[in-house]
């Protein structure tokens, strides 16, 4: 057995563990050094990658033999880059949450650790059910998170928060349980196989059209509310005023990317007829996604709920990208996934510093601070710009390609969504000015001439991410042709189906 | 005979019995309504057996007169009991033990 | 005289395997032995050694399932019990139970009035008769054995004499449970009428070979039979009972009595499914479908907003059986496997909770929401095996709960419900809101989140009512265990799925 | 990510290996780069530079790039007159065929526009050294400026499509950065934003101009594009063609505050004064007209593009040339003069004047940055203040500036021998000669001319003659004026620690580093239209005659006496225009007045450019708005908090339900057990038989 993937997946709880040991004023730090041993095992598994859609340290043993469950994981170009980013933000968010003090930080930090185990977990995950196990594994950390550490907001108390995070996540996730449950018992009866739900078989052996069609509903609900794409969103305002900020970082960034990356693991190989016959529909869900986060983006006061639908909007375009079912559509998306989570987690970092200095997350009372705080105005600049695909960052690359994949097949959703585009510009420099420029409210006058710039915390939380923006602006080719191989193969598997079905028997699942 | 006769007897007997025990509110008379509805199917068990002709059935009502009896001891017990604690012998007062009707809280 | 034993003598006296029936002459054995060990005085005796008895005769006859009758596959008494693996397995699992149950009750002030004697011996009988039930095959063990275990339990539920809430459960358990026996009971009887037997092979033979499936005397009898197994199943909507009992009676018989009940009637469930009415699966299936679909809802709906964490776990179970249900319904080998799994993990997460709620009582706090504030920070230990029974109880990865809802999910679509699964997973979803109220109120009180890192230090130096949970090392112990059994059941399941697959195998192969 | 550096280092050092001095492209590569380190080290060194060093490390970065782009003259010249272009670059972004590489490309028009970019950001650079003294955000400023430098840079060089896109889009936020540089001032940071989003506008539909040309033509490279266009073997169909042509048409809009993506540039003068100068009179706005010339095998395929090109450029022209004629900000004169004059060139390489409208370009960023700097010089001198009708008599206080402008604004009017005159009545003669349609539109051009000449007098009268101005006193007394520092757009009190107009700013025109970069533009907007004399000089028509040379309408050129006809009708036009300016502002001063008065509508309508605002704020602002508020008011509250409240409601009835069945009763208890017997049985009898 290939230990290196179950030693990354382990080594989160082996930190929070050592870090547990620790005296409680130490925990935090010492579980934000921990994170930075991930960053060591990680190193060599990026540099051993292979171009192509090999899988990289692929672990497969069959865990539940009674119910075909295999405990795969594996890396491919489709993930590479979603796991460096999963280590990324869980390392700034445990560095930028060591910088305060939380009540009960064992168990903060703890599920913390348990939070990244089920992302990374999921990212790698080649067997279906290992995925959902992962997937609805998060559900419990961000439980505790968001209801033991999460603040009351005038949309309702911590407790209403996590109440309402749950019921819709977990209504997608097992109604993505039993789809994915029907699918692996579905195509083992319709195909005469034994009973499996590994990726690459259950891709070769496909369940019926009609099948595939109701599944895929099921499996679409649970990841289009992960995303979370409106009219799915209903959790995403309050959880977000709720959620402490390095819990924030992490959710927005990485975990809600999971939706997106579901398409791409699962729906689209497993899927492909039913991704056919949806494609109208989740088109026009992804581009009222950009519109209407876009909109919504920039008439909120509060810039939690900005980069919330700013982000929807962007996940928007990430649908488009899948949905247009072109290689260069879901080169697109990838790239857009790894570009997104970067700049949300600068960008709830740097909501982190303007609500200490502001004293209020409010952009009504925020205003002015570049005069104070001029690096700080610089790096949020770039952010801003990054965010709203500025050309010459890669966010612009990857949104060219989804537009380039949306103009070759569907020329017409590509120019409404390019509307998002330019509205995107709009919320940005919004936030961006309202914070930064004008004059502040009565407390800026006040504390003039006092320098409110980051101190070296902060710019050490900041600046790598800015810097990792930066160095993908210059050479994103580097993360372009990894990606590549997944992409077309990805969407190949849409094109040109494995192969037909030869008896669409249907199971007769419902008499 | 038709068998039919002692089924459908067996049947009015486990009915009022039944009927008796949604009626009645004294724990002692639903015990005697309890026994009802237990003669009740005794009487079909009976005849079943003399209607299949083996002793399978005639068995089965003896041990359902044992357990019948042990039911009423241990409920007589009880009620006993209940005296004791100077509790009403009226099974409708006995409702303590119920849902709150308004929730504890919201969801 | 002579001529007595003559004809004694000359009657057919059924063949009785003594070696096979061990284990229950242990337990009915023991359970005089602790009764009359209880008549010696004194606290020792009364402390130590009637609850030692117990013990050792439960143990011993777990003892005897578990290695004496080792890969046994026999009828027994002339096929009025069958002791197979699903029997071995239930009656380990009902044994394990009653351990628990005692470890809960072992200084339990509250059973003072009652005698030790009497509560133990009971405990052991009404394991005797599930243990019987777990095996029968014949109409007349069934009803014996179901009255076995279930007036012993009536009394135990009454067992808290001075309290008028434990004496009104016992007299509601015993009327209304009288009504579900006799109901059982005019089932069997109509169904020996049609079927002229009461033997479930012979049942099965009968209905098979003859057009007696659509006979009305039959289809009632299986309709009042089903309703009995029902109500001690706690079904809905014959589940009314459950929660006014379980928040009545004493919390080790109520922590019993939730798992080891649903467990018999279940064992016996599969065995009439699978066996006796296989062959007019048609008619029941859906009837099964509608009461699992009514089950899950109503026990989750009626879970959320009650005060009672024994009246939630009531309500908690009545889902859990619907749950269950889904497993029979499909009557499939997966399906039977999938119960027998499930209820095995079942026991696993039952147990904090009431360890919990048994330590709340202790210190004074009852056993409703208000005393599980703060338990997160005065009793860790506690507030974790509680927090994760509850995630397990709701069906998330990594515990046993995941992989017991995963194994029903696939049961249920293997055997084209996969609405079923569905229903489950819905009713999973709205289960998580009352789960996930108990740990928020474990853990995130008002003044949980207040705390600051000093008082945290505070707490970890010891100058909390941490102290208080310490008097009960033996509770802390059982749902440590339980819990640690949840997780690490749930990560490798290997050895419950081959005991459920061997228990389903075992009861299967005689109709396949 | 650590990781990612490894290959990037390694292709840094192919990169450099690249650059080694064989690489055609070495000087290329310097040009563009020495903006950007300039950039850079005042940006990371923001804390440490005094601000003489970093104006000098600005200023340095400048001329050595405008070194490099005489360097890379020198390389084309060195070069046979039929292969003077260098390509050179790396992989950017490439998959799938889309061969988004990072290219720089230069033949001779991108050498004359770098010429001019560099050349004159160069004196601009000089100019600020001294204009933005005691600005507290001085090194930010030359930091924003290098920057902007290479923007303009990486955009006029671009080999390849999506590159062009990032120039483009670098200097729109090099722009936004300049227009919102005092950013306590909320007209600033609105007119940035309003900018900024505009010329995304034009981004983007770059974005799908390029989609299309790859789509038809498999390749994002310029040069190869270029040589595709007219390949009889890569026919696009010609919808596509009009397609691709009018996207180009629309980003170049944007960048060039053409009608109707225009509203930005006058609200753009928000920014300091050399900004104005240099991005939004000299170089970026022209970038539309680079555009054009640089992609213009494919503007000039489709008439309607063409057509509609040159139509708009000349509404533009004539809607900036009225709106100019009333204005009262000295700066928004000349933004709108900026506009009308940007029409010029539009229309004019519209009609497939390429060339002239590069003359015209090159003359202009000389002028128009001369008529900016000498207005920057008298509202320094009015302490910020811009309005025209508070000034006047500043002849006397200023004589330096004085002069400056008059060149300037006499250049602009297209007065006789100045290299306006040369420039602009090229373009109208070259219009002319293409006939048909274009005949009006060569109307459409002698009417702007006249306007022109009539406004840009119509600024030195007010601002130079007539009784002095207190300001204009009080300088001939040798001081400086301190405005009241409040913004004249908001009302709002200035917070003059920023920058100007601060209290220690004392400029207007004594500075040497002023008068040097003034003095050198007012020079060069006298000469450089000695360049192109129809019938005697060729320099600019001759060098980039291979550039163009595809063009099918290469061969089309007037004769030079058409031209010298041409000339002597401007020359009449001109001088009637300042003529007239004359009349109305020096003879007869207070005719204009009552010619409002009598007219109020007409002059509010100029006043407010048309109301293109007034317009695009109910067309688009309040609907998006009230979009957004519908979102927030009713989706969200009743869609998709109803899925919550539903959902929560419907649960909450059901539990409510159960409990309230939980009486407690025992008797009712076995009512719903007989109850579910009878149904159940019902069900079997019923169902069963």
């Amino acid at each position: 057995m290939n230990w290196g993937l179950t030693i990354l997946l382990l080594v989160p709880i082996v930190g929070a563990l050592i870090a547990a040991l620790m005296p409680l004023r130490q925990i935090g730090g010492v579980a934000a050094i921990m994170t930075l041993i991930q960053v060591g095992f990680l190193i060599p598994i990026v540099l051993d990658f292979k171009i192509g859609t090999e899988l990289t340290g692929f672990v497969d043993e069959l865990w539940l033999p009674e119910l075909g469950v295999h405990y795969s994981l594996g890396i491919d170009g489709l993930n590479l880059f979603m796991i460096c980013l999963v280590v990324l933000a869980w390392s700034i968010a445990t560095f930028a949450a060591s910088r305060h003090e939380f009540a009960q930080p064992r168990m903060f930090y703890a599920m913390l650790a348990l939070a990244e185990v089920g992302t990374l977990g999921a990212f790698m995950a080649q067997d279906l059910i290992l995925f959902v196990l992962f997937f609805d594994l998060l559900l419990v950390p961000f439980y505790f998170l968001i209801g033991m550490w999460g603040k009351d907001t005038e949309l309702g108390n911590s407790r209403r928060a996590t109440a309402t995070f749950m019921i819709y996540t977990l209504v997608g996730s097992l109604l993505m349980l039993v789809c994915a449950v029907a699918l692996g018992v579905l195509s083992s009866t319709q195909n005469g196989t034994p009973l499996t739900f590994e990726f690459a078989d259950l891709a070769a052996n496909q369940v019926g059209n009609s099948t595939q069609n109701w599944l895929f509903v099921g499996f679409m609900l649970a990841l289009l509310i992960k995303m979370p794409i409106p009219p799915l969103h209903g959790w995403m305002p309050i959880t977000y005023k709720a959620t402490p900020l390095p819990v924030l970082i992490v959710l927005s960034a990485v975990v809600a990317k999971l939706g997106a990356f579901g398409f791409l693991r699962i729906v689209m190989p497993l899927m492909p007829h039913a991704v056919d016959s949806f494609q109208p529909l989740l088109l026009l869900l992804a581009v009222i996604a950009i519109i209407y986060g876009s909109v919504m983006a920039f008439s909120q006061d509060d810039t939690r709920l900005v980069v919330g639908y700013s982000s929807i909007a962007q996940i928007g375009f990430v649908l488009l990208g899948i949905f247009v079912i072109d290689a260069k559509g879901a080169e697109g998306a990838i790239l857009q996934m790894i570009n997104h989570g970067i700049v949300v987690i600068a960008l709830f970092l740097i909501i982190a510093f303007l609500g200490e200095r502001a004293g209020s997350e409010k952009l009504s009372e925020m205003g002015g601070l570049a005069k104070n705080a001029p690096i700080f105005a610089t790096l949020f600049l770039i952010v801003a710009l990054a965010t709203l695909a500025m050309p010459g960052s890669m966010n612009f690359v990857g949104e060219t390609y989804i537009l380039f994949g949306a103009f070759q097949t569907k020329f017409v959703w590509g120019v409404v969504a390019s509307i998002g585009v330019v509205l995107a510009a709009v919320y940005m420099l919004r936030m961006f000015q309202r914070s930064m420029h004008n004059r502040g409210s009565a407390g800026d006058e006040a504390t003039n001439s006092r320098s409110r710039e980051l101190d070296s915390g902060e710019l050490g939380l900041l600046v790598p991410a800015v810097l990792v923006i930066l160095a993908l602006a210059i050479y994103p080719q580097y993360v372009v042709e990894r990606v590549e191989p997944n992409a077309a193969q990805t969407v190949k598997s849409v094109t040109q189906p494995a192969q037909p079905v030869a008896l669409d028997t249907d199971g007769g699942v419902e008499r | 005979m038709n068998i039919s006769w002692y089924i459908a007897l067996s049947a009015v007997l486990f009915s009022i019995g039944a009927g008796g025990l949604v009626a009645r509110r004294s724990p002692l008379v639903m015990l005697l309504c309890l026994e009802l509805m237990l003669n009740g199917a005794n009487l079909s068990l009976v005849a079943f057996a003399r209607m299949h002709g083996d002793g399978g059935g005639q068995i089965f009502a003896l041990v359902v007169m044992v357990v019948a009896a042990c039911e009423v001891v241990v409920g007589l017990g009880l009620i006993v009991a209940l005296y004791r604690n100077r509790l009403p012998i009226d099974i409708d007062e006995l409702d303590h033990l119920k849902d709150p009707q308004k929730a504890d809280s919201a969801l | 005289m002579n001529t007595l034993i003559a004809v004694a003598s000359t009657v057919k006296a059924p063949s009785v395997e003594w070696n096979t029936l061990i284990p229950y002459f242990v337990l009915a054995g023991g359970a005089i032995v602790t009764l009359f060990a209880s008549l010696i005085a004194g606290r020792t005796a009364q402390r130590g050694l009637v609850p030692l008895l117990a013990v050792a005769t439960l143990i011993a006859s777990g003892v005897f399932f578990a290695i004496g009758l080792h890969d046994l596959d026999a009828n027994v008494l002339s096929g009025a019990l069958r002791v197979d693996d699903l029997a071995r397995v239930f009656s380990l699992l009902f044994i394990a139970s009653a351990l628990v149950s005692i470890v809960l009750a072992w200084r339990s002030p509250t059973l003072q009035d009652f005698g030790r004697g009497e509560f133990y011996s009971l405990l052991i009988t009404v394991v005797l008769g599930m243990a019987l039930l777990a095996s029968a095959q014949n109409l007349v063990t069934v009803f014996l054995a179901l009255e076995l275990f279930s007036i012993p339990l009536y009394v135990l539920c009454a067992a808290d004499l001075r309290r008028e809430g434990s004496l009104e459960s016992g007299i509601k358990y015993l009327i209304i449970g009288s009504l579900g026996s006799a109901t059982l009971l005019y089932g069997l009887a109509l169904t020996y009428g049609a079927t002229g037997s009461t033997d479930f092979a012979a049942i099965n033979v009968a209905l098979s070979s003859a057009k007696i499936g659509d006979d009305a005397l039959l289809l009632v009898g299986v309709a009042l039979t089903f309703v009995g197994l029902a109500f001690k199943a706690s079904i809905a909507p014959f589940h009314q009972w459950t929660p006014d009992v379980y928040e009545g009676a004493p919390t080790p018989v109520t922590a019993f009595m939730a798992v080891a009940t649903k467990a018999a009637t279940f064992a016996l469930i599969l065995r009439y499914t699978g066996q006796a009415i296989l062959p007019i699966v048609d008619h029941w299936q859906p009837v099964l479908a509608a009461l699992a679909v009514v089950t899950i809802v109503v026990g989750n709906l009626g879970a959320m907003g009650q005060k009672s964490l024994k009246r939630l776990l009531g309500y908690s179970g009545v889902a859990q059986a619907g749950y269950l249900l889904v497993g029979v319904v499909v009557s499939s080998a997966l399906g039977a496997r999938a119960t027998v799994f499930y209820m095995l993990v079942y026991l696993f997460m039952n147990v904090a909770p009431f360890a919990v709620i048994t330590a709340r009582e202790r210190a004074g706090a009852g056993e409703g929401f208000d005393g599980l504030r703060g338990l997160g920070r005065e009793a860790p230990a506690l507030a974790w095996s509680m927090t994760i029974s509850m995630i397990a109880l709701s069906g998330l990865p990594i515990t046993a709960g995941f992989i017991g809802k995963l194994f029903l999910i696939e049961a249920a679509v293997d055997g084209d419900y996969a609405w079923l699964a569905v229903v489950i997973v819905l009713g999973s979803a709205m289960s998580l809101v009352y789960y996930l109220r108990v740990v928020a109120a474990m853990w995130m009180g008002a003044d949980a989140t207040a705390s600051s890192v000093a008082s945290g230090d505070a707490v970890l130096a010891g100058a909390s009512p941490e102290a208080d949970s310490s008097k009960h090392p033996e509770l802390v112990a059982i749902a440590v265990l339980a819990a640690a059994g949840s997780v690490v059941f749930g990560v490798w399941p290997g050895p419950l799925l081959d005991l459920a697959r061997d228990a389903a195998i075992s009861f299967l192969q005689l109709v396949a | 990510m650590i990781t990612a550096i490894t290959p990037i280092l390694a292709h840094a050092a192919d990169f450099a290996e690249g650059a080694r001095p064989e690489d055609p492209a070495m000087w290329g590569w310097i040009l563009l780069l020495t903006p950007l380190v300039g950039a850079l080290i005042l940006g990371l060194g923001h804390r440490i530079w005094s601000e003489r060093v970093a104006g000098l490390i600005g200023t340095a970065a400048i001329f050595l790039a405008f070194g490099a782009a005489l360097a890379c003259l020198a390389q084309l010249l060195g070069m046979d007159a039929e292969e003077r272009h260098v390509l050179s670059g790396f992989t950017y972004a490439q998959a799938f065929g889309v061969d988004f590489r990072f290219d720089i490309y230069y033949d001779q028009l991108a050498v004359m526009m770098a010429l001019i970019v560099t050349g004159v950001s160069a004196l601009i650079h000089l100019y600020s050294m001294a204009y933005m003294k005691s600005d507290r955000g001085y090194t930010r400023f030359f930091g924003y400026l290098n920057f902007f430098v290479f923007s303009m840079l990486l955009l006029v060089l671009a080999g390849n499509m999506l590159l062009l896109v990032i120039g483009w889009g670098f200097v729109g936020a090099a722009s936004y950065l300049l227009i919102s540089f005092w950013y306590r001032r909320s007209s600033a940071t609105r007119a940035g934003a309003k900018a900024f989003v505009m010329n995304v506008i034009g981004d983007v539909a770059l974005v799908i101009a390029a989609y299309l040309l790859w789509h038809e033509l498999h390749t994002l490279t310029i040069p190869t594009l270029l040589a595709n266009a007219d390949d009889p073997f890569t026919v696009m169909p010609t919808a596509t063609f009009t397609a691709v042509a009018l996207l180009l048409l629309v980003g170049a809009f944007a960048k060039s505050a053409q009608v109707p993506l225009h509203t930005w540039l006058p609200d753009a003068m928000e920014g300091p004064t050399p900004v104005s100068a240099l991005i939004h009179a000299a170089t970026m706005v022209t970038a539309g007209v680079y555009l054009i010339c640089r992609m213009h095998p494919f503007i000039e395929i489709s008439d309607a593009a063409s057509m509609t090109a040159a139509a708009l450029g000349t509404a533009t022209l004539l809607i900036a040339a009225t709106t100019a004629l009333v204005q009262t900000d000295l700066k928004r004169i000349i933004a709108y003069s900026t506009m009308s004059q940007i029409g010029y060139m539009i229309a004019g390489a519209a009609a497939a004047a390429y060339s002239a409208s590069m003359f015209h370009l090159m003359t202009h960023a000389f002028f128009k940055a001369l008529l900016f700097m000498s207005a920057g010089s008298v509202i320094a001198a009015m302490g910020g203040i811009q309005d025209v009708r508070r000034m006047g008599g500043f002849k006397k206080a200023m004589p330096f500036t004085y002069i400056v402008f008059v060149i300037g604004a006499l250049t602009l009017a297209g007065f006789p021998l100045l290299s306006g005159f040369w420039s602009k009545d090229e373009i109208i003669s070259y219009t002319l000669h293409r006939g048909g349609a274009f005949t009006i539109i060569a109307a459409g051009m002698y009417i702007g001319a006249i306007l022109t000449a009539f406004y840009s007098l119509r600024a030195v009268f007010l601002v130079f003659h007539g009784d002095p101005a207190p300001e204009a006193k009080e300088l001939e007394g040798g001081h400086i004026a301190h405005g009241d520092h409040t913004n004249p757009a908001t009302g709002e009190h200035e917070d003059t620690e920023v920058g100007f107009p601060g209290a220690d700013h004392h400029i207007a025109e004594r500075e040497g580093e002023m008068k040097v970069a003034m003095g050198t533009l007012a020079f060069l907007a006298i000469v450089a239209g000695f360049v192109q004399i129809p019938g005697v000089t060729h320099v600019i028509e001759k060098w980039l005659e291979p550039v163009f040379e595809d063009s099918r309408y290469a061969d089309s050129i007037p004769s030079v006496s058409a031209q010298w006809i041409g000339l002597g009708v401007g020359a009449v036009i001109a001088i009637t225009g300042i003529a007239i300016a004359y009349w109305a502002y020096m003879k007869n001063r207070g005719v204009t007045e009552r010619w409002t008065e009598r007219f109020p509508r007409a002059n509010a309508f100029l006043l407010n450019a048309w109301y293109f605002d007034w317009l695009y704020d109910r067309v688009f602002v309040r609907p998006v708005a009230a979009f957004a508020v519908f979102c927030n008011k009713v989706i969200e509250r009743f869609v998709v908090d109803g899925i919550v409240v539903g959902t929560t409601t419907l649960v909450k009835d059901g539990a409510e339900r159960v409990r309230a069945a939980q009486s407690g009763l025992a008797r009712a208890y076995a009512l719903s057990i007989i109850g579910g017997t009878v149904v159940i049985a019902l069900y079997f009898v019923v169902v069963g038989k």
